[in-house]
């Protein structure tokens, strides 16, 4: 239904860009891939540990999402959140760099893939605790009304938040408040090995912001433009003072929950449906055949952000981990960092 | 200097640092128009506004997380828990988000939140509204645990929290927000980490915080009609600790007593005395008493319920064991 | 809206009961009136201590829900229980000396006010946590479920949990997996001093049945036989198998918050106008009109309910506290109850 | 006797007591289809069916709160937290409500309900998920906390819990599912409240649970080489707590060691030091060292991470500091 409406409102959205803003889309989508990629190969090869989400598969959903934000905008992410990070504007060093622990990285090691955090950029941190960002979310909505600014916080969980109390807290204490915030909740389908049917007895997951009196749709979350024109709307509603939204951006994750998940329980076919929804090949194929870039572009594009990739990782490797001495520091910001005993 | 009392300590504080710094603010359920379950926040609405003081809805987690977005987005939250036992429910955000923040993004992010809560026992409220969980936040790096036992202290230390950059659990007693002390007028700061020497003595030293502080000096009043001298120290706050004031009287009286109204059993009270044998093991004349609470789910009879609380008496013959 | 129908229903429900029935019901009302009468003055005479929170006002939707549950099935409620308590079947002595701290009480004066509980009665509870219940009326609903029985839970709450993440997780959990609960909201208007608008989005507090795939109605919460009649379907539909249901009954209490609140955030004409609304003084009049009782038969209850209040007063006085060598007893059930330490 | 993991051996214990008793049932996330995020419920899905093994929301709290609805009523759950980092959302569901029911509600009702939750740090997954928390659980009567080391005790101290009537945390360590260890075939139980001498010694007694277990055994080993004799003990539970045990080896060694994983600061090991104190004053040659991890929250970088937890090689040092 709410499908139907979207597929419109792409249009027009592709039809108000122009061809740098629009290549800039390709080119953020195609970064995060490449980036994701790599990070897979170096997880394999052992410079990356811990736990790893990657996001190929479903970058329409961030890159559509934050393109519609201002650069003062607020971002808030889970564990999967390589994607809204570098959509954000961070380095793929920065990036890269965290997930291989150095203290180059964007949290100086001492995050690694599940905490990335920039308070320049306003990326304002991955958390690893499924719904725990949305009240965060929420609070940084509720500092940009007190000052009265017109920044929007967007704020990016996955199905598996919905059965989390903290989902329908954060709504509430928005809608309440009026405060500006889009909820943007990327329905993959699954949470870990769950399918969302077994979840949640819900499954047209954006029905959820009826009762909390804000608007709530559902759109491809692998076509950009859509993901794009929700959100302009979304944060243009937030931003006059009109309060929250919920977009449900229906997409799907290329591959495991993790690096450690084989995903056995999906099927092949299943799959390869989606493979061939691919949002990359799908904004490809559309630009190609309206015209907006040719190939030759979109090849240049492809070979730049592979020399960036390689830039990163070369950077990774090369980068100092952190010191030993800094162990017990940084616990207190008032005391300089030095821990409790 | 004026007596007032410890409710009027925390809102003379909590007023004073409204008026001085446009980032403060407070929210929490009924801290507006009903003035705070415990009248804590009386009055403020009407001075500052529905902006600055807010009611919100039952929701805990949120209510905390909220606070945690809001100091990372340059505000300095004031969240009330209505009491302790329902901020288990926001344990999470406490745990795992307020106090891991700084340090999980390389210290680029920071979270100046104040944290009150009311906990302890003492009015027959029962086994879910009668605990004090200190013993909780001591066992969570990155966060400050602050428990002031005097009117004087609830203000200068909740104006410090509010001053600082870290979130600080700020634990009241319910039954001290009738007590009344001395208060400096105007401006006045209590710096987190610095025990308080409550009474000097030279032969066994109570160590406590919070309501028992009361106790210890009423214990410590009965022990000198039998001749026994004693120290009685406040900490005040539990982390930062000022584990030297206690380690030095220690030294000195070579006997030790903590004493808090935690569950005997993992408390802040073990901790502690683990400490001053660690720092003063050659110095004891014999181990560290507890007087504690017993470790049991509080019942609603006052009898047993009294005597599930440490008390005075308790402390006296934990002092006559001693000697 | 929902209200029309259910004053047809309830039209229905009082042609269906006998005049033994319905009696009763009248009976119970006035029972837990008198009872909670009792216990404010018990309190102010200082008899009574700790937290108290009345009933009164409120009767019809505890007896009302009550009467349309079979004595097996389960009732799981809050601190403001001694109605559900005693609408369940609990003897007035029982309670009574409970909230005495007697060891003759309900839970051996260890429980109080806010934590009555009877496993016999199938009364599992009064939870002091806000949304505390809830979560546990779902797992006691899992429990009759998986032994194929044919209970249901009835769950009562207050309009302050609805923004509680327990309400939506327990919603989510009970409709997901079936279960046999009926959600019974008691909207009063207020959680201490809040309105529900205040606390809530969505008025409406019955529309948050919707997401959830469950029916949700509201009904006249003042007139017992709407409330009966509304859980008679939503019990039925429960034994089935079809799972929960969410009833919002709309009523008020008459007194504060608590013993201790003085309810100075209403107004002297709400509550005048809800006083008008008794359900007791409703029900009365119904049943003289109808002339299903005449007014010997209803003094005679009014007198026999006196009687029993007095009976359990004097019992309370008369009881022993508990010994104080039970103190860190109890604690566990494997070791018989020695405390840890 | 089999030689399985600690994995192979939970997993026995969890199909037998399917077996044993048709009231036991598992519910968690991921437990079913997926065969648990550490694989511990493997397998159990396809014997038992849906009813008997449950996959959940995530929805933590409402979890372990029907958890205890359902053991009211007379099943007998046992609720997998996926770890314990995320059963900081179900706190409230623990501490105000399973632990409490029993008591609170004057013995009339019973929750028997075993929620296991791996736990522990080691692999880099860094602050909110590498927490060891046991220290929480301990620190609230009502509960009974069981923290195996070995495959035998994994599989004996699981059957036990749920052969039990008490409400238990059942603490796994992340890093231990893959070790391997005897374990007897059949009906094996091992009693809760008896700690186990790993290794008899008479020079110094190191304590500890769960994964640290290992690395006394390996610094035992070490210290053995200089000649350092050491006795080592796996508390097994502690909540019961056999302090006989440890104070029965502390005043033949007269020194002692407490190890956990815990944050040092408020840990498991103040409360056992302090314990030991009280009953074994007077044979203490030195204070009780702590090795414990480091008061930080936990940093993603590998080197940091193995510096922030304790070693074998610490262990080492602290007996070295006694001798
Ligand atoms: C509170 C909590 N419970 C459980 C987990 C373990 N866990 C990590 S991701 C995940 C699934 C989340 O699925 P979803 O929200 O759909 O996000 P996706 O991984 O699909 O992007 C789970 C259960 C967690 N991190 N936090
Ligand atoms: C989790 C939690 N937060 C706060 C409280 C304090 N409190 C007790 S009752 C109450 C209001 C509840 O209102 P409602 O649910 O509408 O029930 P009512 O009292 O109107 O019956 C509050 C805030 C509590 N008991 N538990
Ligand atoms: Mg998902
Ligand atoms: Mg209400």
């Amino acid at each position: 239904m709410a499908l139907e409406r979207e597929k419109h409102i792409a249009e027009r959205a592709l039809l108000t860009m122009d061809d740098v803003q629009i290549i800039d889309l390709y080119r953020r989508m195609v970064l995060i891939r490449r980036f994701e990629e790599k990070t897979a190969e170096m997880y394999s090869r052992g410079k990356i540990t811990g736990f790893c989400h990657l996001y190929a598969g479903e970058e329409a959903v961030a890159v559509g999402a934050i393109a519609a934000l201002y650069d003062k905008d607020y971002v808030v992410s889970t564990y999967r959140e390589h994607g809204h990070c570098l959509a954000k504007g961070a380095a793929p060093r920065a990036v890269m760099a965290e997930l291989f622990g150095k203290a180059t990285g964007i949290s100086r090691g001492h995050g690694g893939s599940m905490h990335l955090f920039d308070a320049n950029l306003r990326f304002m941190g991955g958390y690893a605790i499924v719904g725990g960002g949305l009240p965060i979310a929420a609070g940084l909505g509720l500092a940009v009304k007190y000052r009265e600014e017109p920044e929007v916080v967007c704020c990016f969980f996955g199905d598996g938040a919905l059965p989390q109390g903290a989902f329908h807290e954060s709504l509430n204490l928005a809608s309440l408040w009026k405060l500006p915030v889009v909820f943007i909740c990327e329905n993959n389908f699954y949470g870990m090995g769950t399918m969302v049917q077994n979840a949640i007895c819900q499954e047209e997951l954006y029905r959820f912001a009826e009762p909390y009196k804000m608007p709530g749709v559902r759109v491809d979350g692998m076509n950009v433009l859509e993901v794009y024109q929700a959100t302009v709307e979304a944060a243009a509603r937030a931003r006059e003072g009109d309060g929250p939204s919920l977009i449900e951006a229906v997409t799907y994750r290329f591959r495991g929950h993790s690096m450690s998940d084989p995903a056995e329980y999906r099927s092949r076919r299943e799959e390869r449906i989606w493979q061939e929804r691919d949002p990359i090949k799908q904004l490809r194929r559309k630009l190609l055949q309206d015209r907006r870039a040719d190939e030759n572009q979109l090849t240049t594009v492809e070979t730049e952000v592979n020399a960036i990739i390689e830039d990163a990782v070369r950077f990774a490797e090369e980068s100092p981990e952190p010191a030993l001495d800094t162990l017990g520091k940084l616990v207190y910001v008032e005391d300089d960092g030095t821990a409790q005993s | 200097m004026a007596e007032i009392t410890y409710r009027e300590a925390l809102n003379q504080a909590l007023r004073e640092e409204l008026d001085h710094d446009e980032r403060v603010f407070i929210m929490g359920e009924e801290v507006g128009y009903f003035g705070g379950a415990f009248k804590v926040t009386d009055g403020l609405l009407a001075t500052f506004g529905e902006k600055r003081v807010r009611d919100t809805p039952i929701s805990e987690l949120t209510i905390v997380g909220a606070g945690v977005g809001a100091a990372m987005g340059g505000l300095k939250p004031i969240v009330e828990l209505m009491t302790i036992n329902f901020g288990l429910l926001a344990f999470d955000q406490i745990v795992n988000s307020a106090a891991k923040i700084h340090y999980m993004f390389g210290g680029n992010a920071k979270v100046p939140m104040v944290i009150r809560a009311p906990q302890g026992a003492g009015h027959q409220l029962g086994a879910q509204h009668s605990q004090s969980l200190e013993a909780y936040f001591l066992h969570c790096p990155g966060l400050r645990v602050v428990i002031p036992a005097t009117p004087a202290d609830a203000k200068g230390l909740l104006k410090s929290c509010v001053r600082q950059d870290d979130p600080v659990m700020f634990l009241e007693h319910e039954s001290l927000y009738g007590v009344k002390g001395e208060v400096p007028d105007g401006e006045h700061f209590v710096p987190l980490g610095q025990a308080n020497v409550m009474r000097e003595g030279k032969d066994v030293t109570l160590i406590s915080y919070s309501k028992c502080v009361y106790d210890a000096i009423a214990a410590a009043e009965a022990l000198e009609n039998e001749g026994i001298d004693a120290e009685v120290i406040d900490l005040r706050t539990l982390n930062p600790l000022d584990i030297g004031t206690v380690v030095e009287s220690v030294k000195k009286t070579a006997r030790a007593i903590m004493v808090y109204e935690g569950w005997r059993t993992g408390g802040a009270g073990a901790e502690i005395a683990a400490q001053i044998y660690e720092a003063a093991f050659d110095h004891l004349d014999a181990p560290v008493e507890r007087v504690a609470t017993l470790d049991t789910p509080m019942p609603y009879n006052a009898r047993l319920e009294r005597a599930a609380l440490p008390s005075a008496a308790q402390i006296v013959q934990a002092a006559e064991r001693l000697m």
